[in-house]
């Protein structure tokens, strides 16, 4: 019985934390979030040399055969750096061709097939969004797609929840508040689908556990940032950290985020080990940490005082990004339905 | 208990209507942009000249002269809501300077800046809070040092909105350091465009500058800028910061977005759904307007306390606390019904009004923070409206 | 333009906290609480002196004819003081019987009549209950009947939404945590209506409202003593109301209650002058005192600390009656669903 | 990451299986009442004698002996939970003082002491709360004073549950007055059958006597009975605070209760319609059972570090804080979700669960005002978790 990381998987956090904070300071964010385009392909480029891309690729097609728990520890320290990668769309369809994917974990393994999700549409269809597939040919458009742009290939979910595996078609970007990722709206022409599968739970779960473990990450971060201003900006002739109310937020953040952590290593373990629960524990994990993280993001901000308002700390990134993540691939409200559903507790009426 | 108005404000409401119907054709657009734009000066002037704007101001002062009247001002300002059109300007000097000169300043000093800060050929900005000094304000540092007839000011300040446009300051400054920190404070009046001052734009959290950084290097000011006098800057201050309070929680603002929120609800969709028939959302609407009515009803309960020239005591403290919270909140539920949609800003097809939603969302986050935080309302609200005791002293370390 | 109680208002409530500063301390309540007939027959008569059964009766049939925020003042004192009263019955019957109730009006402004409510079923039926009428008579049972005990006549409500008068019935009491009162399971066996009105959502929410000005008066109560415990009660060499902790709790149920007082006012004001908004504001405001009301219940008494927890101090009859108004006529979640009915928010389909 | 056992547990859990299924038939029922009941006090002996109970306490004082393992204690734990059969007693005797006895105790005390409290044969109660000291614990005043080989005790204590079946109370008394108040305390021992103890049951809110209220008035008692020294009883307590932290916040018993919370909203209904078919009530359900899940994850993470003789750190610091009020949460919603039948209590015939929702609600509000109210909690873990620093020094007044 040992409920904690493994030797290996704090060396994986430590040795990432570490390369992010040489390769992916603040000032290199900025650059990310303005379309430096250099600044993004020399951390892309730093950040596939870790061979991160075969993390859950199994040994047999050339990758590491890691589980979500080890994606949700690289994603958590991905959050906390808010660093873009790819790694969550790679991870994710690693996921979904775990039972089927011979024929493309190699290249997603070696780096030469680049995978994003166009996965929205089976939590939500708004605008006129959504995709159907009739003899192989995929049309319609999906919003919000991650990692699209310089990918190959999409991992597309279609109304009917089956994923296929096609070209990457013609994209454009939504701007969204978070300016660390870009995302894309997709329109598909009757593209070729290359692989389909069938409806699996897993698949949105898995996606859903490394919001969460990027939620994690970044609400870590702001909780850090607050807590290290608190103890360091004076006001009234003392620290503020002194005031009690001030010392409130922080412990209430705290409170909050430090049982979510064990949380999100349960769900992944449970995942990977095929346990019952695991997909309402992955489900409920997104949910609770989405709010968690909504509660943290407003709370470190007020700590910072006006300081978190402005740009010049740069706090306002890791709130934008907390801020998309809530909504991503479901909101908490829709979570919570799912993990209702999983557990057969809907009228099945 | 009367929410009905007499026959002479009726008459005065029809009058008000009457005015802006004849003038409309008048009034600025939006592509009639700058704080001075010649067409915003002529409205602002033809606002004042028919008792619209500036009117309370003595007409000596360039203002229309008229007696303090709670539920006249209320009436020009529903007519302006129902009519859309531009109301008259808003801005620091306005809000902020001229009462304080009025109460307090030179006859020379009112003589000079009153009327040209009414009419909108004056931009003021203000020049308070410091990066070492914002809750705390009174721990400010900027130093002005007597020089002769001048000052000679060195230090920075934050905060400062308009001061790319400004004209003139009016700023806090440190005249004797070794005073107790509230009674070395001065209050002084001083051209933008004196050598030595650097504004630099904030830029916050919204993605825009609304405000600025001001830095100033050996800058040399006279001393008849001084308000009241010397060292007596911190009550100067004071009775500026209660016309800043005013502005912020204006329910029937709130309520404005509160409708619009509505809107949204009945038209969007989410898989085929509309928003506002999904019942989890539905309900935290329903809750937010429950509250919205409350702080609708405080507020008819504020005026008429002004109106009786009482306090409204706790009714009044805890309008900005919960005014600034419930737009949030009013924001936050705009952007999770969106979902997905509600992330967008600034540019792009599937953005709603303009990513209005997440900039509220935002800058009333700021809001929460500034003007005295979350943390300093509360105490307020607890020491002057329940009488609980202040933060004790601490032992000296 | 005056949103104020009148003089005369201001005179009634005065007078009633005095009535009741009196007559119903601490002591007398819990004499009530633990079924002292005589105390509660004593406070009962007490109130009756006040002529408080026809306030809301018109003048020609008797009453006072004063509106429902006259009835909210009374009610509001009542609930501060936590003491029994039909009060709310005898109200909300006038109202029900604004356009119809010449042959009842003068015996319930005399107390010859005395009404109970029997309304629950108009916002949940729970364990069978639900009243029906067939030819005049009606059957079938209703929970949590309000002043029911000692009534001669029960306004009640059917499944089709019509209100009944009808003589009391067999009752059996329900013990629910709020002492201060007693409700009533009523079981009907085709007794005889003697009055039938139409549907009306305003009855209901005349209900509500005065239920919500009942919670306003015993939240205002309970942040009283938490105030003034905070300024006495010392730990720490210091009085707890000087920890920014305590403070802070002290100014939040501050900042939630006093905007929920206009609410109450304005909402009575709006309905008793026919204003279109009425009704959703006294529905909301049933709502909103309800979530208020259990915050300050739950923050005055951490405020006490243990005592707050104890019978010492008697601070959980007033947690307790909240309690009880929350669910009374419909939970706050019911409330917010009729407020949107009735707005024309609800899918037609 | 290993949840499971590894087969020298799995074989333990057999073993402890084995024993309870051969002995269950000595178990006390709902109707062996009292704290001495025989019964109770046979099956004690019996779970003793069989490492089930007083496990890790050295045979010399009645224990099992055995070495302490936390896999095995929870192993236990979860097969009395398994079987539904009555665990070992427990009680403030058991929990706090033997541990303090074995610490700290004179051999006489242990001898006389651990074995009799371990069986069931000798009940305690705790003196700490006064009415003046509660969060402020070393406030306390009530006053032993020295006489001969005695003290002569006179004072109040509160919040002492047991008090009336106890032979015996620890207790803190006030030893020497003019020291710094941390440091003239002592931890005592005397018989609660000494002449002047007078106890009065302390009704609270829930309707019980759950607590009571114990007065001292000359009450003389031999000086052996301090533990460890005079005047260091606050060392000795905070050994024993230490030992009652551990208990609050089982999220065991927490996850236990939300599974009884879905069996009743799937078994109720409002208007025909299942309780866990109304979204606003099953979106409260399942943001509770992700709170659930994450309060049990962070146990395991917790147990995780005991075995490893680490601490905890901040997982440890927040459990009475998250998991009192998780409790609490879910109690509130099952009170909501039975709408008018929520509120039902004590007796009657539309009453669930025998009022225990309601009992739980406001008990639960107790424990998160008790041993430690929420603030004091948040202070805990922003100084000891955080860093943050503690709370400043006053002035003198």
């Amino acid at each position: 019985m040992e409920f904690a990381l493994s030797e290996d998987q704090r060396m994986l956090q430590d040795s990432l934390n570490g390369f992010l904070k040489d390769a992916a300071p603040l000032d290199t964010i900025r650059k990310i979030a303005t379309v430096d385009e250099a600044a993004g392909a020399a951390l892309a480029s730093g950040l596939d040399g870790l061979g991160l891309a075969g993390l859950h690729v199994p040994e047999a097609q050339g990758g590491l055969g890691l589980g979500l728990l080890d994606a949700c520890v690289v994603q958590e320290a991905l959050g906390n750096a808010i660093a873009p990668s790819r790694f969550l769309a790679t991870t994710v369809t690693a996921h979904a061709m775990r039972h089927a994917g011979e024929d493309f974990l190699p290249g997603i393994a070696s780096g030469d097939i680049r995978m994003g999700l166009a996965l929205t549409e089976l939590s939500s269809r708004r605008d006129g969004a959504g995709v159907t597939m009739q003899k192989d040919k995929v049309s319609g458009k999906s919003l919000l797609a991650v990692s699209a742009v310089g990918s190959t290939h999409l991992l597309a979910a279609d109304v009917d929840g089956r994923l296929h595996v096609v070209e990457t078609p013609g994209l454009s970007v939504m701007q969204t508040i978070d300016r660390t990722r870009i995302f894309s709206e997709v329109q598909y022409d009757g593209d070729t689908s290359a692989m389909a599968l069938t409806p699996d739970d897993e698949v949105l779960a898995a996606a859903r556990l490394l919001v969460a473990a990027d939620t994690l990450g970044a609400a870590q971060a702001m909780l850090d940032k607050a807590v290290a201003y608190a103890a360091e900006r004076q006001q009234f002739g003392r620290v503020i950290g002194s005031f009690q109310a001030v010392k409130h937020m922080c412990a209430e953040m705290a409170a909050r985020l430090e049982p979510s952590r064990a949380l999100v290593w349960h769900a992944a373990h449970a995942v990977d080990t095929g346990e019952p629960e695991g997909l309402v524990m992955a489900t409920l994990a997104k949910a609770h940490l989405a709010e968690a993280g909504t509660f943290i993001a407003r709370t470190a901000t007020e700590v910072h005082g006006g300081m978190g308002f402005t740009d010049l700390v740069g706090l306002h990134y890791w709130f934008k990004r907390i801020g998309v993540n809530r909504q991503l691939f479901g909101s908490p409200e829709q979570c919570r339905l799912d993990a209702a559903r999983l557990q057969g507790w809907l009228q099945t009426a | 208990m009367d929410l009905s108005f007499s026959p002479e404000y009726e008459a005065f409401r029809k009058e008000v209507a009457g005015i802006l119907a004849a003038n409309a054709h008048l009034a600025p657009t939006p592509d009639d942009r700058g704080m001075k734009n010649p067409t915003r000066q002529a409205w602002q002037k033809l606002l004042i000249e028919n008792g619209l704007a500036a009117r309370t101001i003595p007409t000596e002062y360039g203002g229309y002269g008229a007696e303090p009247d709670i539920l006249k001002s209320r009436i020009i300002a529903e007519e302006f809501a129902r009519t859309g059109l531009p109301r008259a300007m808003s801005n620091q000097g306005i809000s902020m300077l001229v009462p304080t000169l009025l109460e307090l300043g030179t006859p020379e000093q009112k003589a000079a800046y009153i009327r040209p800060t009414l009419y909108g050929e004056m931009i003021w900005c203000q020049g308070y809070s410091e990066p070492g000094a914002g809750s705390d304000l009174a721990a400010l540092r900027t130093a002005a040092v007597s020089d002769g007839d001048d000052y000679i000011i060195n230090g920075s300040k934050i905060w400062t909105s308009t001061a790319r446009q400004a004209d003139m300051i009016f700023c806090l400054v440190r005249t004797d350091p070794d005073a107790k920190k509230h009674h070395g404070i001065s209050y002084i009046l001083f051209p933008m465009d004196t050598p030595g001052i650097e504004v630099r734009p904030l830029v916050d959290m919204t993605g825009a500058a609304n405000f600025n950084e001001v830095f100033f290097t050996d800058v040399r000011v006279p001393k008849s800028g001084i308000v009241f006098a010397e060292n007596k800057g911190w009550q100067v201050a004071n009775a500026t910061l209660t016309h800043e309070r005013g502005m912020l929680g204006d329910p029937n603002a709130t309520k404005a977005r509160l409708v619009e929120l509505v809107e949204l609800m009945k038209r969007e969709t989410v898989n085929g759904e509309r928003l506002i028939d999904n019942p989890l959302l539905r309900d935290r609407l329903l809750k937010l307007q429950g509250e919205v009515y409350a702080m609708q009803a405080n507020g008819l309960r504020i005026t008429t306390h002004s109106l009786k020239k009482e306090s409204a005591g706790l009714a009044g403290l805890v309008v900005k606390l919960m005014g600034c919270e419930l737009n949030h909140e009013i924001a936050r539920l705009a952007i999770d019904a969106l979902g997905e949609l509600g992330v967008m800003y600034e540019e792009g097809g599937h953005l709603r009004a303009n990513g209005a939603w997440q900039a509220r969302y935002m800058y009333d986050l700021g809001l929460i923070i500034g003007g005295g935080t979350a943390q300093i309302q509360k105490n307020i609200i607890a020491e002057r409206g329940l009488g609980l005791p202040r933060e004790p002293k601490l032992a000296k370390a």
